[in-house]
């Protein structure tokens, strides 16, 4: 269980996250919505310990305190993030990187089932392992850049527009795998900017805006909400 | 009153700024010398051998008499030293000696290191009058040099000269059958190199020799294996290397590594260096190089037991026994003129006979004609004058020994 | 007369390679451009000098403090000095800028230091100058060391990087240290180790090549940039790529010697240098970045 | 189709051991927006990067208005008008918008420079909605405001074809609707586009014609809903279900 | 022309006039001292001139400046000084397009590699070609100019070097190479020949430098490639550019003053532990002055809109 209560995020004057406070549990898929700008991303990056927040924020995983904790140390504390653009090592191998995925003390013990299930979960890896990840296709790299931080065998995974980019088919795909995630016991924290997939199978989600959390609810809820409609789902509602 | 000729006018000028000058003479505390010298940069290394060292020694000995004896002042003055960093640049030593002469106000100025940077500062010494005793450049200008600048003395000669005296010495081997007629000759792609190996090519072919291989190699070359192998390869029983101190090295290295033993090997500057023997041992043995030193001179000897005690090495057998001697020179020029009167010292340099480590000497042309080592061979762990032929001259040993 | 040309460009080339591969550690890893790279391994080889010349320790037993010494004194230099630098830098360009500069300063003090110490005059010794006899070549035993070396040290350290967890870690600090934190990796620890390690490997060199190049205080800039042309040709942080790279200069330095003229070598070793970058920008081994 | 604006054919070109681009041909008519869909490494930048200069073709021709512009130099391909924008924004960050948009206007077909250039680029700021931002740094800007100023930066080249890389890639619904309209407007003031995007409410809305590629070939080219209902088209991107 | 703009050029002017007086006050050392101070205005403003905006950090100074002394070396005795000037600047420039047409393409620190390599390549070929075709190394410059005229003709090239500097800061030529240092790929793109723009400003850069050098050799009487070719001018260059601040045209001058003074006072009182103090002086000036002088004094007046030391994206 994730909670983050008070957290900000200030690049010099601008506050870019302001006192957020919000919650994820274990098998839960929690969505935060807000326009570009919104702050999501510096709210990711402050939680995974590479933004600093400012003085005052509390951010507890399963009732241990990771506020003052590098990165590094939140990884192994059970927290992994897949940072916007992927952030994965376009020069080392797919095998490489799942490998350094297990770089966490606590993940060691479990590497091979983990492997085993990154494998099962998206296994077109299971062909790509020696090829050098920046030659392959965006889809392919998402894929790699999650499956490797489920390597670490985490409780919360964290996840920054992960459809970006990426095609229609392969966007399906990709929420699959977030519901099988989710199912496997892990809470998953996600920014997206497809409204209308990601509430499809979140549990539940958060609005934001100008750094504020302004609105919350049971992601069943919000798809009804005519304000988030309006704002999110778009009213060019057709679908292919 | 209105006929005062202008030479009555330089006259009274010039009387006035002699009284001036005594005046400020009579309570002189010091006599100011000031140096730049490469103590950084690629010319540190042989700063530090040659040059430094003998300042150091030349300062402590007059100091500790009590200074230079100025008859004028009916004293001895102490020596003040103001000493400088040039790092090699001649930018940098340009504006060094400036500073001394217009900021420091010294009253004599010490050489820098080298060929270039002695020429790159000439002007200074000569626009302000100043001696400057140079022993670490030879250059084949030397003789023009001394008349264009006639305040400008170049100790160590030309190249010609110490080419000459190694023609001699193999022409001489070569008629005695010791000898072939090929000579593998290799030099270091700087002015030194270029310098003595243009006078050398001309002088062995001049002298019926034949360069079976000839060739540069530039500064900083790290590796000497293919120079040595094709030395080797020539069949040429006299290797001759215009080298620095780090290729003499390697140089000789490689010979022994290659056990390339020529009947005559001749390197360039380092043979003379404290370290080489230090490095070489006995295999120094019958090495040939440029300078060298009298076995049986006492006063060689006594210099370089003083220079061993302060230093805590040897002397080098090439520069620095010339460069103390240009001190004492100098020493000895100031005290007959009796005051620091640059003409007047400038003036009994060129014209006088000095007592010095080296023996009796007198200059032509701003330049030492005689009386030291051109080239010398390890003997029995002593660098020995071998050339020219003058007394005290040790017969040269050929063929060299094999490595041990 | 080809047997001893090869067999003399590849020791060498050995050497240029040794020399090389900290750097390629330093700047491929730990991101840092070191210009003050050369002034330890001059250290290094003052070092090994001074242990052999006064406490009669042999330079191959003077490695064993040599290096760790050097170690931790790159440990030491990187956590106090370089650590602010990687710290405010926004980015990998305004890293270098800094470091350069640094490192710079840093180039003067040590060399100043050791002019303090030894003056600016040569230095050189004697070790394992022995002949050793080969097929169709004669080297010098202390230079075929020095190939040894590198070509085990090489070898070990790629296996390391590439075949060990941990290595991969370093590895993957070079490729990107932001997500380096996101799989657990402590990046200020294994860039230190890295740049430390680098340290220790070009003291090493200094050691090795103490025992048959003349050395003085002012040579470091020398070797600095020897290194960066092998390190840049080869690849940055690429180990096999700077000793193949460093192969590749010593044969050519050699042949061109036995050929063409010695005069030309330093030059051949710039034009190849330099015909390299033109043609593959990236290095021989390198990946394209950008 | 001599009439076309833009008229590619057997375009290739190899990276390595990969055709990333295999004989392709596509047009854009004046005045018409195209579509160019297909899924993730299909080679839809590379095509942009041909037609754009970015990259030379291995063979293959890329004609502008009857004239070859086949492998010349970008900047020469866009003084000739064609202008694009950039699939992750590329603003001049250092600089302050007016003087991105200047970049533009400097450079490109017209290559005004002085009083009127700086009319024109403060004009085009207005009509991107940033007005007020003229002095600011380009790097202050949020994430949708450099799409916008990259977007002004391309129009300032006064171009006839405007090529679009996932320009619409990440806005929310509402910036979406703003987006799509700004395109169409575009389009209405008689400037044709290019356009690489995986947003289909935009493509139906938009496009008045498609290319959709795979594994680098061109494998549908038609109107929207003809292009989109094939079924290789949906096996290969689309997915069955786009829920 | 504003105000403003008014009471500047007069500053100007007025400064130029009085640094033309400086022969006439100070000589000897104060001479040196002001030629060495306005030899590394000109290469250091030059040498930011092209690296500035592009953010090409250029090593190959050296080679330029020891085309321009060699030059004078080689011809010196045989023209009259001002062709002398014009043959070193023709040499320069062909040089500089030939290299800057074969190697802009490199970026970042393969460019500064390249380009140091360049220098000592260029110094390898004087070298080998004067070995074994000359059978010279090392020439004599026997040339009568005095020391006030070499300070003028600098004087004369740093007032030209700043012209140049206004007007193409002002000109399409500036905002193109901002472009090219902000996003190359960006300036292909809108219409920005990339080539021409940046081979124009290296050409015109290295011809203020080989000028430069060959207005200073004739203070040296001896010239080789060692000297001429030393490679700490490049480096010095450098540093002095980027201590001031090379986005602004005025920024190396703010290196070079504080930089030349400081070294000048270590050599004088310190020879024997002058690099020690140099380098700590160095450091404690990357650690505390981030964005050069120009940037300290940008902070000053509350505008941060230069990059950190005019280099860094």
């Amino acid at each position: 269980m994730l909670e983050v209560s008070n957290l900000s995020v200030a690049y010099g004057a601008h506050r870019a996250v302001d006192e957020v406070s919000l919650m994820v549990g274990p098998r839960e898929i929690v969505v935060i919505l807000g326009a570009n700008g919104s702050g999501k991303t510096s709210l990711l990056k402050a939680i995974a310990g590479i933004q600093p927040a400012t003085p005052g924020a509390h951010i507890a995983l399963g009732g241990r305190e990771l506020t003052r904790l590098r990165a590094d140390q939140i990884v192994e504390a059970g927290l992994a993030l897949v940072p916007e653009g992927r952030g994965i090592f376009g020069e080392l191998s797919v095998e490489e990187n799942l490998l350094l995925g297990a770089f966490a003390r606590r993940a060691r013990a479990g590497e091979a089932a983990n492997r085993t299930r990154v494998l099962a979960l998206f296994p077109r890896l299971r062909e790509r392992m020696r090829q050098e990840v920046r030659t392959m296709s965006g889809g392919e790299q998402q894929m790699v850049a999650i499956g490797r931080a489920l390597m670490s065998a985490p409780d919360i995974l964290l996840l920054d527009e992960p459809s970006l980019g990426l095609s229609p088919l392969l966007c399906g795909e990709l929420f699959t795998a977030m519901t099988r995630i989710a199912d496997a016991g892990i809470g998953v924290l996600l920014v997206e900017q497809n409204a209308r997939r990601s509430l499809a199978i979140a549990d539940r989600g958060y609005v934001m805006a100008n750094g504020r959390v302004v609105g919350e609810g049971q992601a069943v809820a919000l798809r009804t909400d005519p304000a988030v409609q309006r704002a999110y789902l778009g009213v060019a509602g057709g679908s292919g | 009153m209105a006929s005062i000729t202008r030479r009555m006018a330089v006259a009274l000028l010039g009387g006035g700024l002699v009284a001036a000058g005594s005046a400020a003479a009579q309570d002189m505390k010091s006599v100011k010398i000031g140096y730049a010298i490469s103590k950084t940069g690629p010319n540190a290394g042989g700063a530090n051998v040659t040059q430094i060292p003998n300042y150091q020694l030349w300062v402590k000995e007059v100091n500790d008499k009590g200074g230079l004896m100025l008859s004028s002042l009916k004293r001895r003055v102490p020596i003040e030293i103001v000493e400088y960093d040039d790092r090699s640049n001649s930018e940098e030593a340009v504006r060094a000696f400036e500073r001394l002469v217009t900021q420091d106000k010294v009253d004599l100025l010490f050489p820098p290191w080298g060929t270039g940077l002695n020429l790159a500062v000439g002007p200074v010494f000569n626009k302000y009058g100043y001696p400057q005793l140079a022993f670490t450049a030879v250059t084949d200008r030397a003789p023009d040099l001394g008349k264009r600048w006639p305040n400008s003395f170049w100790l160590l000669g030309t190249s010609a000269q110490y080419v000459d005296a190694l023609v001699g010495l193999l022409t001489k081997m070569r008629a005695d059958g010791k000898i072939n007629d090929k000579i593998a000759m290799v030099s270091i792609a700087d002015g030194f190199g270029i310098d003595l190996s243009k006078a050398a090519r001309e002088g062995f072919t001049k002298a019926g020799f034949k360069l079976a291989y000839d060739k540069s190699y530039p500064i900083g070359t790290q590796d000497m294996s293919p120079l040595i192998g094709e030395a080797a390869r020539s069949g040429a029983d006299s290797f001759v290397a215009f080298s620095y101190p780090p290729d003499t090295i390697a140089l000789t290295d490689q010979a022994k590594i290659a056990s390339f033993a020529p009947k005559v090997m001749f390197l360039g500057v380092g043979v003379g260096f404290p370290l080489y023997p230090g490095r070489f041992g006995a295999n120094t043995e019958g090495i040939m190089s440029l300078g060298g030193w009298s076995r049986d001179n006492k006063a060689t000897a006594e210099y370089r037991e003083k220079h061993k005690a302060m230093h805590k090495r040897d002397p080098d057998y090439w520069g620095s026994q010339v460069g103390y001697s240009s001190l004492q020179m100098l020493e000895q020029a100031i005290e007959r003129v009796g005051k620091i009167d640059r003409p007047a010292i400038i003036k009994e340099l060129q014209t006088g006979t000095f007592d010095t480590v080296l023996g009796k000497i007198k200059l032509r042309d701003n330049m030492l004609q005689e009386g030291y080592w051109l080239i010398g061979q390890w003997q029995d762990g002593f660098y020995t004058g071998v050339a020219p032929a003058r007394p005290g001259a040790a017969p040269v040993i050929v063929p060299k020994p094999a490595w041990k | 007369m080809l047997t001893d040309a090869l067999i003399a460009g590849l020791t060498l080339g050995g050497m240029y390679a040794l020399l090389a591969m900290g750097l390629t550690l330093q700047y491929g890893v730990a991101r840092i451009m070191n210009l003050s790279y050369g002034e330890l391994l001059v250290s290094g080889a003052f070092a090994a000098h001074w242990l052999f010349t006064v406490a009669g320790i042999a330079p191959l037993a003077a490695l064993l403090l040599v290096v760790p010494a050097a170690f931790a004194l790159s440990w030491l230099i990187y956590r106090v000095l370089l650590t602010p630098l990687v710290r405010r830098a926004p980015n990998r360009e305004a890293l270098e800028v800094d470091t350069i500069l640094a490192t710079f300063g840093l180039l003067f003090v040590v060399q100043g230091v050791l002019l303090v110490m030894f003056g600016g005059a040569y230095y050189s010794y004697s070790f394992f100058a022995v002949p050793v006899h080969l097929p169709g070549a004669t080297v010098a035993a202390n230079r075929l060391l020095a190939l040894g070396f590198a070509v085990v040290v090489g070898a070990l350290l790629y296996l390391g990087l590439t075949r060990t967890r941990l290595g991969t870690a370093i590895r993957a600090v070079a490729v990107d240290p932001v997500a380096a934190q996101l799989v657990a990796i402590d990046v200020r620890v294994a860039a230190a180790f890295a740049f430390a390690l680098g340290g220790g490997l070009v003291a090493c060199g200094g050691v090795l090549v103490s025992m048959f190049l003349t050395f003085n205080a002012n040579l470091g800039v020398v070797f600095t940039m020897k290194a960066l042309i092998v390190v840049i040709m080869g690849g940055v942080g690429n180990l096999l790529g700077a000793l193949i790279a460093g192969l590749i200069l010593g044969l050519t330095e050699t042949f061109v010697a036995t050929w063409i003229d010695p005069g030309l070598t330093l030059a051949a070793t710039y034009a190849i240098f330099l015909v390299t970058l033109l043609v593959r920008p990236q290095g021989l081994f390198g990946i394209g970045r950008r | 189709m001599s009439s076309a604006l833009l008229a590619v054919s057997g375009l290739s070109r190899r990276f390595g051991g990969l055709l990333a681009v295999d004989d392709v041909g596509l047009t854009v008519e004046a005045g018409q927006i195209v579509g160019l869909l297909g899924p993730n490494g299909s080679g839809k930048t590379t095509v942009l990067n041909l037609i754009s200069g970015a990259l030379a073709p291995d063979s293959g021709s890329v004609m502008l208005d009857g004239t070859p512009i086949t492998g010349l130099a970008p900047h020469r391909i866009a003084r000739r008008g064609v202008a694009r924008t950039f699939q992750i924004v590329r603003v001049l960050r250092s600089m302050t918008c007016h003087e991105n948009v200047l970049a533009g206007t400097a450079f490109g077909a017209l290559g005004s420079w002085g009083p009127a250039a700086r009319r024109s680029a403060d004009d085009l700021l207005a009509r991107l909605g940033l007005a007020g931002r003229a002095a600011t740094p380009a790097s202050a800007l949020t994430y949708i405001d450099q799409k916008r100023l990259e977007l002004a930066r391309a129009l300032a080249l006064a171009p006839r074809l405007l090529l679009l890389d996932e320009w619409l890639a990440g806005l929310n619904p509402t910036e979406l609707t703003t987006g799509i309209e700004l395109v169409r407007s575009l389009r209405d003031e008689g400037l044709s586009i290019l356009m690489v995007e995986h947003v289909m409410d935009a493509i139906r809305s938009l496009c008045d014609r498609c290319t959709v590629m795979n594994v680098g070939r061109v494998i549908a080219d038609g109107p929207p809903d003809v292009v989109l209902a094939d079924p290789e088209v949906v096996r290969a991107y689309l997915g069955s279900d786009d829920a | 022309m504003t105000p403003r703009r008014l009471i500047v050029s007069a500053a100007a002017v007025v400064a130029v006039g009085l640094l033309a007086c400086v022969p006439l006050v100070f000589g000897g050392y104060g001479l040196s001292l002001a030629i060495n101070l306005m030899s590394y205005t000109v290469l250091a403003t030059a040498w930011a001139l092209f690296s500035g905006p592009t953010r090409y950090v250029s090593l190959a100074t050296v080679a330029f400046f020891g085309i321009g002394a060699y030059t004078v070396a080689v011809f010196g005795e045989v023209f009259a000084w001002p062709v002398v000037l014009v043959i070193a600047l023709a040499i320069g420039v062909v040089l500089a397009l030939i290299v800057g047409l074969s190697t802009l393409r490199l970026s970042g620190v393969y460019f500064v590699i390249f380009t140091f390599g360049l220098a000592e390549l260029v110094r390898q070929l004087v070298t080998w070609y004067e070995v074994n075709v000359t059978r010279t190394l090392g020439r004599y410059v026997f040339i009568d100019v005095t020391t006030a005229q070499i300070y003028w003709q600098l004087l004369a090239l740093a007032v030209l070097v700043f012209i140049a500097g206004i007007l193409i800061r002002r000109s399409r030529l500036g905002l193109a190479l901002r472009v090219i240092g902000d996003d190359e790929t960006v300036a292909r793109h809108v219409g920005i020949d990339t080539t021409r723009a940046k081979v124009t400003l290296f050409a015109l850069s290295a011809a203020f430098i080989t000028v430069t050098g060959a207005v200073m050799a004739p203070r040296w009487t001896y010239i080789d490639p060692a000297i001429a070719f030393n490679a700490t001018v490049s480096f010095q260059v450098l540093i002095m550019a980027l201590l001031g601040g090379a986005h602004r045209l005025y920024g190396p001058v703010l290196g070079v003053v504080p930089l030349a003074l400081l070294f000048e006072v270590l050599t004088a009182n310190f020879p024997n532990h002058f690099s020690i103090l140099v380098g700590a002086a160095f450091m404690l000036v990357v650690y505390a002055v981030p964005r050069g002088v120009a940037g300290l004094i940008e902070e000053g007046r509350g505008s941060l809109r230069g990059p950190r030391r005019g280099l860094s994206t």
